[in-house]
Formats: C-alpha cells, structure tokens, sequence
C-alpha cells in the first residue's frame, strides 16, 4: 500500500493541514510517512502546497515529481500539476473554485464542492476538510477514524468545538465518494 | 464628473479603497480574478469625486482616476 | 519517551537540542531555517533559567555563542548559507579557543543570495573551513528527521567531548520535512562538566583566561599543533551507512537528503536489474576515507551525487587514489536531483 | 474607455514602475511606498540616472519594480554597497530601500557610518515592527508587548529591549541632511510622506548629503490581521511610539 | 623602606591587578583606566566573582592584567559575548574594555543592541580618537582635521563624517541605565572617572541594567606627541567636542 | 618606468593596483597589511574623482567594493585572515553578481585572533571557497615582491576578464618585506569597458539589474551553470615555475613565501648531493593539476611545505592521483619554515 | 611626613608625575632602568605632601604613596 | 659578495632605517637586496629589528636564522641575537648603551659609542647614522658613497640638513673602523 500525493491550493485555503493530517494519520497506524511543504514567499498569493507519502516501506525519496494523487483546492493549483499526475491516478477538484474541466482522461476524477459544503456548515475555513474527507473516502490510504485522531492530537485540548466542525466537515467530504 | 478605473486584475482585494473614499462607493466584487482575489469595483460612479483618495491609498496602483 | 511524533525537520532539531541539555539558543532568522529559531524561542522563553535571543546579526550570534560557551553553557545557532559565511570569523574563533557548541546550518542555494530551496553547496565551507586558519568543524550530514534528532545530541556530546564547534549540516529538504522521530531517553548527567575549564566565579581558584591568540609564533603553533591532534583523534569518530556493497555495478557515494533519493534510485535500478551500491557519509568530517578506499579495492566505477557543481568528489577521489574512476552528477541553484535522472546517469556510465 | 479622451487623467501609475503586478500581500504599505519612490522620480526626472538598491526582505523584488538601474544588496549591506556606487557615479541618484530587519538590526553599522560620512545618498527605511519576508520574527522595531514567531508570548523589553527609534538615533549625528519619519494610513500622511520621499531625493541632487525617510508601514500577514485592522493598529500602537514628523533639515550642508 | 612601617600606605596598585607591567606605550592612560577598573573591583569586592572580556586593539592584553576571570574577544564581538556569558552566569559581573574602533567602529551594530536590550554588563569604552593596535588610523571618533594613517591629509568631514560621540547616540535609547564621559587628564578627573567607573559596575551589583563609561584616552605613540603634550591635546581638542558628564542616570530601570 | 624602486611588498601592491587603473579602494585596518590601506589613502586621497574609504568594518568595505565594481569601477579591498573571513558573504555575492574585483589577503596565523605572523592557513577558504555556494577565485600566490606588482596587475586584468573576484593570497613575510621593483609600462587602454553591463545612466537603453538570486531552481541553476562553465574556461590561465625538474630524487611543491625558502632548501641541498626539485604554483585557482601529474609521472616522492598543518597537500595528491608518494611538512602559528629543516624532512624521506 | 616609592623597573618614563606633582618634586632619572627608560624619582622627599596625584596619573601603576 | 644583516634596537632609535639604507644602498649598486622588519606591537617598548640580504644571486629566503653580521643598538638586542651570529661573522655593539663584554668568541667584534658621538653631534637620534658608518666601513658590503645617495634618495628635497647630519654622523662611525 502506498499513495504520493500532492496537495495544492491558496495561500489560506489550510492546505498544509490537510496533507500533515494525512501524515499524521499514516503514522498513528504504523505507516512510514513523509510530509513536504513548499515555502517562501511564493505563499503570499500564489499557491500553497504539499507533498505526502504513505508507504508501508522506508521512505527513501520525499520528493515527489508525479503524484498518484492530487487534490486541487483553486486553478492555478490545478493548471499547475494536472500534468504531472501519473497514469491512473486521482485528482480531487474544488469544483467550488474551479469550474473547468480536467483535461486528462486518463485519471480518475473526484468533484467536491468544497467551498459550498463548507458554507453550508457555515465556515469556509472547513473547504479543506470537505475535500479530505473525499479524498480519505476514495483513496483508503489511512483510516477516517485515525484522522480523527489525528485532528485531535494536531489541534489538542480546548479546540473541541473546531473539532467537531471539522470531523463535520470530513464526513460530508466522505459522504460524496461513498453516498 | 468624475470616474475611477480599477484593474480587476491588478487588485488584490484588500479592500482599503472601500475604507478610505469619502463617498464609500467602493465595494468588492463577488467574483474572483485570475489571481482568486475578489476585486474592488466601483458602484455609484456619479458620486465619485475624483478626489483620488482611493488611488493615493492602493497598494497595488490598480486605480486611475479622471477628472 | 518513545513515542513517535510527527515533526518538522527545523522544529525536530530544536527538540533534540533541548533533549539534550541545551538551554541557550542565539539565532538570526534565515529561510529555510527559521521554524528552528522559532521553536527554540517558544520552548526556552518558557524555560526558567534558559535563553533565547534573537541576535542583530548571525555575527553577534555566533558570538553570543561563543561567550556562552565560555561561560561553561550547552549552547547552539542556527541559520541557513550566506548566514553561515558570516559566521566563518567567529568559527574560526571557537575553534582556536577550543569552546564547544553545535551551529546548524539549513543549505539552500548559492553562492550569493541564491535561492531558499535545498542546496548542499557549502560542502566545501564545511568541512575544508570557511574561515581563517588550521582548524575543523565535526561535521554531520543527517538524511532524516530522526537522522536530525539523533545526530543533533550526538553532535553535542562530541562537541563536548573534544570542546569543538559540530556542525549539522542540513538542507532545506530536511528542514521542511515532516517524518516521524522518536526521542530516546537522555540522561542530562552525561553532559560534562565544564567546571575544570568554563568561565565563573574564581573563589579559591587562579583567575582563567581564555585566549584565541598568542603574538609569539612559537607559543600559537603549540596551540595549532594541539588542535591538529584533536582532529586526529576525532578520526575515530567517522560515521557511515553502506548500503548493497557486496557486488554492485557501481557505487554512487551521496550525503544527506540526496543519499535517500539515491535510495530511491537504487530500487527503481534494482527493477532494471542494474546493481547500485550507496556509501553513505554520515559525518563529512572525518569523511569515510578508508571505508570509501576499502570498496575501491572491489568496484571499478564510483558515481558522486550532490546538489552542487561537485565538492564532496575531491574527498572521494582523495579516498580512491586514483584506483577507481570517479564521476560525478549535480544539481545547483535548489534543484532537487530526481531519482531517474540518477539513473540515467549510472546507465551512462554503465555503458 | 471612451470616457478618458474626454477626462483628464489625474491619477495614474508613476512612469518610473514598471508594468510588473508587486508581488507584496494584499494591503502591504510597499506598493504604496514603492509608487511614492516611483512618483518622486517621476516629479524630479531622475529615473534615467538613478541606481537604486533592493534589500533582501520582502522588498527584494523591488528590482522588478522601478524602471532604473537597480541592485540587490546583501541583507543589511546597502548603505555600503550605495556607498561604493555613489562614490564611482558621483552623478547618478542613488537610493536604498530597506526593511526595519534589515536597516535596524543587521545592518546597524552600515546605516550608522553611512549617515555618518553624510554619503549622498536617498534612503528609504520601512518601518513594519516585523520581518516580513522571513515569516514574521521580531524586528528591533517590534512594539513592547507585540507577539511574533519569536516574541510568541510579546516582546519582553526586560530580556529584548524597548523598540529601536532610528530617526532619533540617526539624528544625533552632525552629517545627516534630513531625517523625517511619515505614515501611510491617511490621505494627508500619504500626502506628507510623498512630500519628504521628494525632498530626501531632492536633496541629493543638491548635494546636500545624506537624507532618510521612515516610512510607518503594515505587514498585514505577520501582523495576523486583516488590511484595514492593519491600517488602525499602526495609527493607535505604532504612531504614538514612532512620532512623525521631521528629525533634521538642514537646508545647507557645510 | 623601614619607612613602611611607621607610615600608612595611601596607595598602591590594587588588588585587581596581577603582578604583570603594562604592556602599554609610556603616558598611554590604557594604564590608568586599568587601575581605576581594578580598584572599582577591588572596592566593591567583586574580582572573584568577575569576567572581563579583552576587545582586539591595544588593550587585547588585559586579560594579563586583571585578577579575575577574562576572554579575548573577536574584534568588535566583546558585548555579544559578554551577552552570552552574562546569560550563562547571570550572577557574575561581566564587563568589557573596548576600544574607539572596536566599539564605534566594526563593533557599531553590537553596542547599539547589546545597549538597547539593557543587558546588564557594564563596558568600559577607550576613546582615543584612534586606532592604536594597528598603528594609528582614523577611528570614528578621530577628530575634524586629525592626522592619522589613514586620514593623511587630515580628517575631512566632507567625506570621512564628524567624529562620533557614542555617549550622545546610545542616550537616544531606553533601556541604557548610565552612560557618561570621563577623562583623566587632571587629578579631579581621575576622581570622577572612578566614581564614573565604579556607579557603572554598582548598577550591574545592583540589576539596574546596561552601563558604559566612556574614558577619553591618549595614544602618544599614534598622535606623535610626548605623552605630557597628548594630555595637553586631549584637554583642548578632544573635550571641548566631547563633552564630560552624565548622559543617562537611571535610578530605577523598569 | 623601468627604474629600481625598494618598495614594501604592502605598498607594492597598492602601487601595483594605482598603476593598473584602479581608482577606488575600501578596506579595514589589520596587522599586517596596515600599510597597504595608509599607502591606498595616501595616494588616492590626492587623485581627483578616485576613492579612499577606511569602511567601517570589513563587511561594509567588501560591500563597498561590490557597489563600486557594480557600477563600473576598478576596485580592491585588502585584509589579512580575520577580515577575510568577515568578507565571505559579501565575497560569495560578488561571485554569484560576476562583479570583478581584487581581493588581498596578507594571510597571518590562524585560526581565531591567531598571530600576526606569516602564515598560509587560508588556503582553503582561498581556493575552495570560505562562503557559501558554489563558486570560485581566482587566487594568485605572489612570492616575491616583484611578482606582488606583477600577478596584482593581472589579477585587475583576470578579473575584468571574467568578471569574477581574484585574490592575491600573500602572507605577512611578503606585505613586510622589501625588495627592489619595477613597474613595466600600462597602458589603461587595454582596462575593458564595462559600458555593457554596469549601473549606471539609462538613458537610451533599458534599465539593467544586478540581481545574486532566483527564487526559481531552474533559474538559479541556469546562473550557477553558467559560474560552472566559467571555472571550467579559467582553468586555461593556470600558472606555475618548475625548477630543477629534470631528473630529481623528490618533488617540493609550495607557494607563495615557503617557495623562496625552497629554493634556499635545494642550493644547500645541491651542495650535499641531493637532488630537489620544485613545482610552485602561481595561481592556487586554477591549480596546476596537469603539470604535477606530469611529474609525477616521472618521480615518486612529493613534499608539500606549507605554513599549515596542510592544506595544498589534498590538491597535490589530487594531481597525483596516488601514482606518487606525497607527505607534508609545516610549520604553523606564524612560525616560518627554515631552510634547514626542509632539507632534514627531506633526507628523512629519501632514506 | 609622606613619601612615595616609584617602581624603578615598572617606570616607563612617560614624565606626567613630574607634571603633575603640585610640589614638583619628581624628576627623571640620567641613567636607565634595565628596559631602556629613563625612570621617574623623587627629589626632595621632604617636600612631600602624600597627595598622591603622582600615583593616581601614573599609567604603570609604578608609585606607591605613604603618609 | 654577500651579508645578512641583523640590526636590532629599541622602539626609537631609527633600526628599520639603518636596515633600509643599506638594502638601498645595494639596490642602487645592483646587487639583489631583500629587507625585513620585525613587526607588530612588540615595537612598543620592546626590541625593534631587521634584517637585511645583500646578495650577487637572487635572494632567496628573506628570513635569517644565522646573520652574518649583527649591529646591536641596546643590551636587550644583544642578549637576544649575540648567540645566533654565525661563527666568524661580525658584532656592532652600541658601546654607550651596553656596558657588558661580549660572550661570544668565535666573532669579531666591534664597540662603537654611538650614542655618545651623537652627543657630540648634538642630535642623539644620528646615533643609528654612527653605528651604520661603522658597519659599512666594517663589511664593505655597500659602498658608503650610495648609502650617502640613498640616504638623499629616502629622505628627499628639503631635508638637506638632516642629511648632513647624517652624513656626519656615517662619517664618524666610518672612522672607528678606518681610523
Ligand atoms: C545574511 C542574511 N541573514 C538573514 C537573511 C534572511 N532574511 C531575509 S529578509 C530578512 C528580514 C526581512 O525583514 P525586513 O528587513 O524588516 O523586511 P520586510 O520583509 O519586513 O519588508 C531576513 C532575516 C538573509 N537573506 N541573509
Ligand atoms: C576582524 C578584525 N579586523 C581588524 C583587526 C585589526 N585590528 C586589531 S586592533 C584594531 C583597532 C584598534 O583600535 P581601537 O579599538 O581603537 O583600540 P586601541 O588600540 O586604540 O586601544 C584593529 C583594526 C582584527 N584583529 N580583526
Ligand atoms: S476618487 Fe475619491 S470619491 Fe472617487 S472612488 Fe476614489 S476615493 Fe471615492
Ligand atoms: S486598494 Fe487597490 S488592491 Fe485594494 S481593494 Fe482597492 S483596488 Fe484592490
Ligand atoms: S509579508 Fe508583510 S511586509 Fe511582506 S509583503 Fe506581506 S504584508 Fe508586506
Ligand atoms: S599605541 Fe597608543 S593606545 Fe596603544 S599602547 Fe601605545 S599609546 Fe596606548
Ligand atoms: S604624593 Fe603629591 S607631593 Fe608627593 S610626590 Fe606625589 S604628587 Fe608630589
Ligand atoms: S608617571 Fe609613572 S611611568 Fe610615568 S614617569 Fe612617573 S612613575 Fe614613571
Ligand atoms: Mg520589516
Ligand atoms: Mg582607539
């Protein structure tokens, strides 16, 4: 079991906490993990994003220049690695933000409306989670409920409330893959 | 009469325009531009008053004004 | 204690300091370090009796070190390439005065402001010194974040032991990175004492003078001498990972962040059915002469992979003597080499 | 666009920036500083002749912004390196920008000698109490009590001192020609603070040495604050501690 | 000397100092500002609990002359370290002996913050208008005319700046709890600068924080004149531009 | 011209650069290249348009000096081993911007305050590069004061050539000294314009930028590249003396001052019977590689003599490529070597 | 009564206690001391008055003063 | 033809310029010439020297273990060079500053009241000019007539008076050992 994966998006969008609670979820079930962040002062407007890998091996190199899987928070993140997915890969859309087409036809394509789902748990902020959560739903790489965990453990005592909006949050992501 | 001409694209949404013109005819659209900001946009043009606070005040020189 | 968190690079470093006893940090921020200087402020301002201080400068940080050192403290700096070149004056001066501490430097880029992206060009700054006059740095090249953590205590135990400036020499792939670590248990009792040597109170005791200089040639090459012993006897110290030696076509010889992306190389080689071999150096000084020497006695081809136009390959050829032929593949300017075209490179070189 | 045959243009972008969108977040006070700079050169004519000097900070890219010969310095170094320039094009204008990291911390010594030898040089110091480029550490102008990534409980003046006031340092010198600190956050300030950018340059084509103008400016990213909360918190906090206004004028150098 | 006995000694060297000559030129006042900073030690009782930090210049020396603790700086560094060391052993007096290049010169940017953290070291700053280790060039605080290596022709303040006066430029800062200028060219100046020298090391004892001391100094040797002749030129062109007294008293530094 | 002059070998070189065009100097007082910095402001002070700055550290001179030649201006900065390291950073940017310059270095004892005394433990930051990046000098290692007036003349030349920094790496034997010189005729002609590339009016043609970074990999990759080709196209200006190289029983290899104590060594030896030969390399970047693999060819004992616990000895046994054998002998702290004790180390090496 | 002992062999010569001395009473030796200088001493001890000037401007700690 | 000089002294007594006078003096004759000055602040109240290489051939290392000939201007200086003299060379001692005999007695050795003679000239400072004189005449290794030019050369246009009295004061040093 293994998944690369390149997650992308704006400045704001939380898009670092997605892929560390990918990571942090791997290693709460044993997986060997790595997380990679772009940074500098690129952030300021342009795109965020990060690299994870989940491997049941050692992992050598954290760098990943095709991921198999790919999750587009805006169009600029999506222009930018739509490309360099590879063959039978998956990508995770923002349909919220990005309303064209994905020119590859040989991926598989999720659609979540993130920002909207998100407005409707009444904070835009929890986007990110929405599109996890699809993203955890398709790919199996690493338990909901460790995410959970995960969550807990990143934003600690004092935060249930955020907590229980994003698990709310995860959860309609989820629900988009499996119905 | 006067009128002020913002690049949408220019804009970065910070919204000190809308704070600093007098008349407060300065909104932020709804839209996004190709840099995912929502752009300042000018409602009311027959109240501006060329008065160019709002340029004087814009990070990003995004506004012209004529008079 | 052996639980495993998921840690930043930069933030790990910082961890490990602290595990081990360290308690005075001076930094000056710089990227693709700058998480470290954070992290030491947010848990030693926190810390009674401990200090973090943003310097003005890396200059007056690394003298802040040197005057904390002195005085008998566990102390570290941090920053990332052109920051490390101010440095080089007061490394030079730790080094004469034989004051230890650890300085981690974050590579990005170069020369000149560079770029923030990874880079290994200050291979030569490292090890060869940067500064002024005979002296060297203990020098590890970590590959990992736990590589990170272990490597850091380590680095202050040896500094101690042989009260010499240790340098960690990472990169902003490793700073940035997120992996899990473990911290084991440390037991601050190992630190030793500096009371027979550090700065203080001089109660029933002569006065101390720590002195970086003598006018009289004859007395300063007493001193230099001394330190070129230290730096024999520190030989013993090198460290060294080998991986799939006993037969390979070729071995590439790589540090650091580059060495686990050559890891990657060699299982997409193995697929090919191309036999790599990988010599690690886990400490550039002392570099693995005699081990790297010992597999030129057995493989023909050595491939040198670094993120510059070529440093740590003079070491090599230094540790082949000519028995082997040495190449070398590089990457410059935060270009981080991909596993592939280090293959490509080694089928080239097959051919 | 018919409307503007008919109209006058009264605010457009200064000719002496280039077409390049600033790379800075929204509502930074750089873009406003910049297009002051570009303006001054504009009313003044000198871009052709003017070298000008980008720091390492967030202003770095500044070398893509202003239509004249530009350099990037080592972080803190400027004022030598406007020093060296200055010395070799006596009849160029050469000007620096730089960061409060940069001028007031690691580049003290440059910006104190450089002051010192009354260098005939323009420089513009931005003053945001914060590094901006490096993710939000403390700057020596960062107010008592302000929190960054290296104050994370507020800077302690016990352990961390008071913030550095440097038109008042400066201007305990004999050589400096003018010394002025302004602000962004109002009409009138934007109006002044054009006003001391055009003499600071003014004054070196009359050779009358070295002129510095602080600009009070927001770092709404590390300030963790939206642009307009950044506009207040710099009139309510940083003004008080920072008063504008003009530190030394002297009309004739001797 | 049987003599001895029957009389009192009212002065001898103090207890501070080791038994090592002076490695100083004749008439250089390095000598005297050694004693003065020793018998402050020796009054207050704090040599064995002292570490003095030795700058790079003519005075790299004292750390052979001072009974207590020392370390040899790098040029410039001595109040970095001297932060480092005081943060270790904030129990121990620490002070540094620096030198006009030293501490006005190269050492600008560490002075001006080590000062501005109200770091609670004491410096005692040797201003002889010049660099006397290296053999005679200007210092920032060489005078308006002044002939030095380097200033051959004369110091012009055209190009080279005015003199420095260090005093006046920390004040501007809030954290310095005493600063002052003393010479010792008469008896009743040496009797201030003590009692100057000694309130300098009595606000460390005391936690009030940063101190400093500025000595104004001769170098004979440097200046070319007989030592009796420096004291004559430090008397009529060194006072008058820097002035003696207390720039900073803060009794209680909150 | 042509006259005998005794001139000091400090003075030397600012005669040498005053004569090569150079109209703007920044420097920082150090022992023992004080007098080249009186001997720059002495004259200079009097030549309308041209600059004297005693900066107010070395970091600001070397800045300075990267404003200067930014904007077109023959330029130097001198130091001795403390101040060079000061310089790194800076030195680093001017490589990365390709600013030409000249960059003395009257090495002393090292490392730390050190001595004041002659020394060659810069070596490695000379050659290698004391900053970081990856990035080279051009290194010149006069051994004569002659050869001080001549190699500073064509490290101006060099320079503008490549628009890269050179060093004139002496020591304080070779600043203090004095011998007779002589100044060959220059005609200021033959300085290049730097029309096309400097700061300065824009008028008629686009601004131009000077920029030592690329936050993007692939550009600075580009920059460093073309660094790399650079260096490669260098090494065609290599420069060494060989001596007695015919039929020699050992090879010394050895620069700058320790050569001319060589070549009392080989008199001596001459006298008992032994054979010496000598390889000197003038330039130190480019390092004559070729030509000592040549010798050693033909002969299988190598001496390096350094001031230094050794330092050139790794790039002799890089040209040697082990066909050889190559010890060291060196003397450190200031002290310099005798010409007796090279010949013991000699003979214990030939018996 | 009073008296000062001047050091012969620390005594550099620099002649500021002759200057200084109110009585004037301190002269400089003819011969030298073993580093070559002319060292300070005290002529007409009687005349001193233990006002220890001497003592306080001497830069080589050299004299030592008794009433 | 060949001397190595040692010229050693105190601070004051003008040492570098002896060793300067002839190392231009043999310049001027052609010979190859290489001086060197001790350096650094030992100068202050300590010993001053220089050496001094006159040679037919190049010269080679500038640095003299072992001078030839030695001119010692005060006590501390011949305590510090008188053992390293090479047999046979040469001894210059400054008769009025340094009472003691010399150990050595496998040197030739010459006493010159230097400091006295200058009395007579009524400047102490010519006393270097004195003992040079007699080196000079001693060793013959430059001719005094360029050390005469040398000295014009060194201390140029407008100095006619001191020159004089320098050449005084050679003079008188020449007549110790020519008589
Ligand atoms: C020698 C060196 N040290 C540190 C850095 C990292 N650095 C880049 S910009 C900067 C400070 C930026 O702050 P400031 O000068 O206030 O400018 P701002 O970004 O706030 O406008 C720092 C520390 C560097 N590039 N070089
Ligand atoms: C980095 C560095 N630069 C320069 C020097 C050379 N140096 C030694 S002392 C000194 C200045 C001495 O002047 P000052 O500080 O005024 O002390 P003084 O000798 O006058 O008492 C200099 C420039 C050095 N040792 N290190
Ligand atoms: S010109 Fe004045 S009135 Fe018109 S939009 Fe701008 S600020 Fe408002
Ligand atoms: S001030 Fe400028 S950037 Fe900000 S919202 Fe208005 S137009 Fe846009
Ligand atoms: S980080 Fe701060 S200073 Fe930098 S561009 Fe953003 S708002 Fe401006
Ligand atoms: S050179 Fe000047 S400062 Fe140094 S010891 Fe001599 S007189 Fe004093
Ligand atoms: S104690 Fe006073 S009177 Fe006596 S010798 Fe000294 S200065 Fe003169
Ligand atoms: S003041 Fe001291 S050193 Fe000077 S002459 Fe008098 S006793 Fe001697
Ligand atoms: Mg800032
Ligand atoms: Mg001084």
């Amino acid at each position: 079991m293994l998944d690369e994966i390149i997650i992308a998006g704006f400045g704001g969008q939380g898009i670092l906490l997605m892929g560390r609670l990918i990571a942090h979820a791997g290693m709460l079930e044993g997986k060997h993990v790595a997380w990679m962040p772009s940074y500098g002062p690129e952030m300021r407007g342009g795109t965020a994003n990060c690299t994870v890998i989940i491997s049941s091996e050692e992992v050598a190199s954290p760098v990943v220049p095709n991921p198999l899987s790919l999750i587009a928070m805006n169009l600029p993140s999506l222009d930018k690695f739509e490309p360099l997915v590879e063959k039978g890969g998956t990508i995770i859309v923002n349909q919220s933000l990005i309303s064209r087409n994905i020119y590859r036809d040989d991926v598989e394509v999720v659609k979540v409306p993130a920002n909207d789902i998100a407005n409707e748990l009444g904070n835009l902020r929890v986007a990110n989670m929405v599109a996890l959560g699809s993203y955890i739903a398709k790919s199996k790489s690493v338990k909901m409920q460790t995410v959970f965990e995960a969550l807990e453990q990143t934003l600690g005592k004092g935060s249930e409330k955020i907590i229980e909006l994003n698990k709310e949050a995860l959860k309609r992501g989820e629900k988009i893959i499996i119905g | 009469m006067a009128k002020i001409i913002i690049d949408r694209e220019r804009c970065k949404g910070c919204e000190l325009c809308t704070l600093i013109c007098p008349q407060k005819i300065i909104v932020m659209s709804k839209s996004f531009n190709k840099k995912s900001y929502h752009p300042a946009e000018l409602m009311n043009p027959e109240k501006c008053t060329g008065c160019a606070f709002c340029a004087m005040t814009c990070p990003d020189v995004a506004i012209e004004v004529y008079k | 204690m052996e639980e495993r968190l998921l840690m930043k690079g930069n933030e790990a470093i910082g961890e490990a300091a602290i595990h081990a006893g360290c308690r005075y940090y001076f930094g000056y921020p710089i990227t693709p370090q700058s998480e470290l200087i954070a992290y030491m402020a947010k848990r030693l301002l926190k810390i009674k009796g401990a200090t973090f201080i943003q310097a003005e400068s890396e200059i007056a940080a690394i003298n802040m070190v040197y005057g904390a050192s002195a005085a008998g403290g566990r102390v570290m700096t941090s920053s990332s390439s052109p920051g490390i070149s101010l440095k080089q004056e007061g490394i030079s001066y730790l080094a004469c005065a034989e004051l230890p501490c650890v300085i981690v430097n974050i590579m990005r880029g170069g020369p000149g402001l560079g770029s923030i992206q990874p880079a290994q060009g200050d291979y030569f700054q490292a090890t060869k010194g940067g500064g002024h006059g005979d002296y060297h740095l203990i020098v590890f090249a970590p590959s990992s974040v736990q590589e990170l953590v272990d490597l850091t205590i380590r680095a202050f135990s040896l500094a101690d032991k042989y009260r010499n400036p240790a340098m960690i020499l990472g990169d902003g792939l490793l700073g940035q990175m997120m992996e899990p670590v473990q911290f084991k248990e440390f037991d601050e009792k190992n630190i030793p004492s500096k009371e027979d040597w550090a700065l203080g109170s001089s109660h029933g005791r002569k006065p101390r003078r720590i002195v970086p200089f003598d006018l009289d040639p004859n007395e300063l090459e007493k001193i230099v001498n001394k330190l070129g012993q230290k730096y024999q006897d520190m030989q013993k110290e090198v460290e060294y990972e080998v991986v799939n030696i006993d037969n390979p076509d070729i071995v590439i010889v790589a540090y650091g962040s580059i060495a686990r992306i050559v890891k990657t190389t060699i299982q997409k080689a193995k697929q090919e059915g191309i036999n790599i071999g990988l010599v690690r150096p886990i400490t550039l000084y002392p570099f693995p002469y005699a081990a790297i020497e010992e597999v030129a006695n057995k493989v023909d081809k050595f491939l040198v992979t670094e993120m510059s136009l070529g440093q740590m390959v003079e070491d090599v050829k230094l540790a082949v003597k000519g028995k082997s032929q040495v190449s070398f593949y590089g990457r410059t300017g935060g270009v981080v080499i991909s596993p592939i075209e280090i293959l490509q490179e080694v089928k080239k070189l097959l051919d | 666009m018919g409307v503007k045959k008919l109209m006058k243009q009264v605010f457009t972008k200064p000719k002496s920036l280039t077409d390049v969108p600033f790379t800075y977040c929204p509502g930074c006070h750089h873009g406003i500083i910049h297009r002051l700079v570009a303006e001054a050169m504009d009313d003044l004519n000198i871009a052709e002749d003017t070298i000008g000097i980008a720091p390492v900070g967030c202003a770095v890219f500044a070398y893509l912004f202003f239509e004249c010969d530009m350099i990037v310095a080592a972080h803190g170094r400027a004022p030598a390196i406007a020093t060296g320039i200055k010395r070799v094009k006596p009849d160029n204008i050469v000007f620096t920008y730089q960061g409060d990291g940069d001028l007031a911390s690691i580049g003290t010594a440059e910006i104190v000698h450089a002051a010192n030898r009354g260098e005939k040089i323009t420089v513009i110091f931005v003053n945001n109490a914060i590094y901006g480029m490096t993710g939000g550490q403390m700057a020596p102008t960062t107010l008592e009590g302000q929190i960054t990534q290296t104050s994370p409980y507020g800077r302690d003046s016990k352990t961390m001192g008071m913030p550095i006031r440097i038109c008042e340092l400066l201007s305990t010198l004999n050589s400096p020609a003018y010394i002025a600190r302004v602000a962004l956050t109002k009409p009138a300030y934007i109006v002044k603070a054009k006003k001391a950018i055009k003499k600071a340059f003014q004054y070196q084509l009359d050779g009358k040495g070295f002129a510095l103008v602080e600009v009070l400016s927001t770092c709404p990213t590390s300030w963790g604050l939206s642009p307009k909360e950044a506009n207040e918190w710099l009139n309510e906090k940083m003004i008080p501690y920072y008063p504008l206004g003009e530190f030394k004028n002297v009309e004739e150098v001797s």
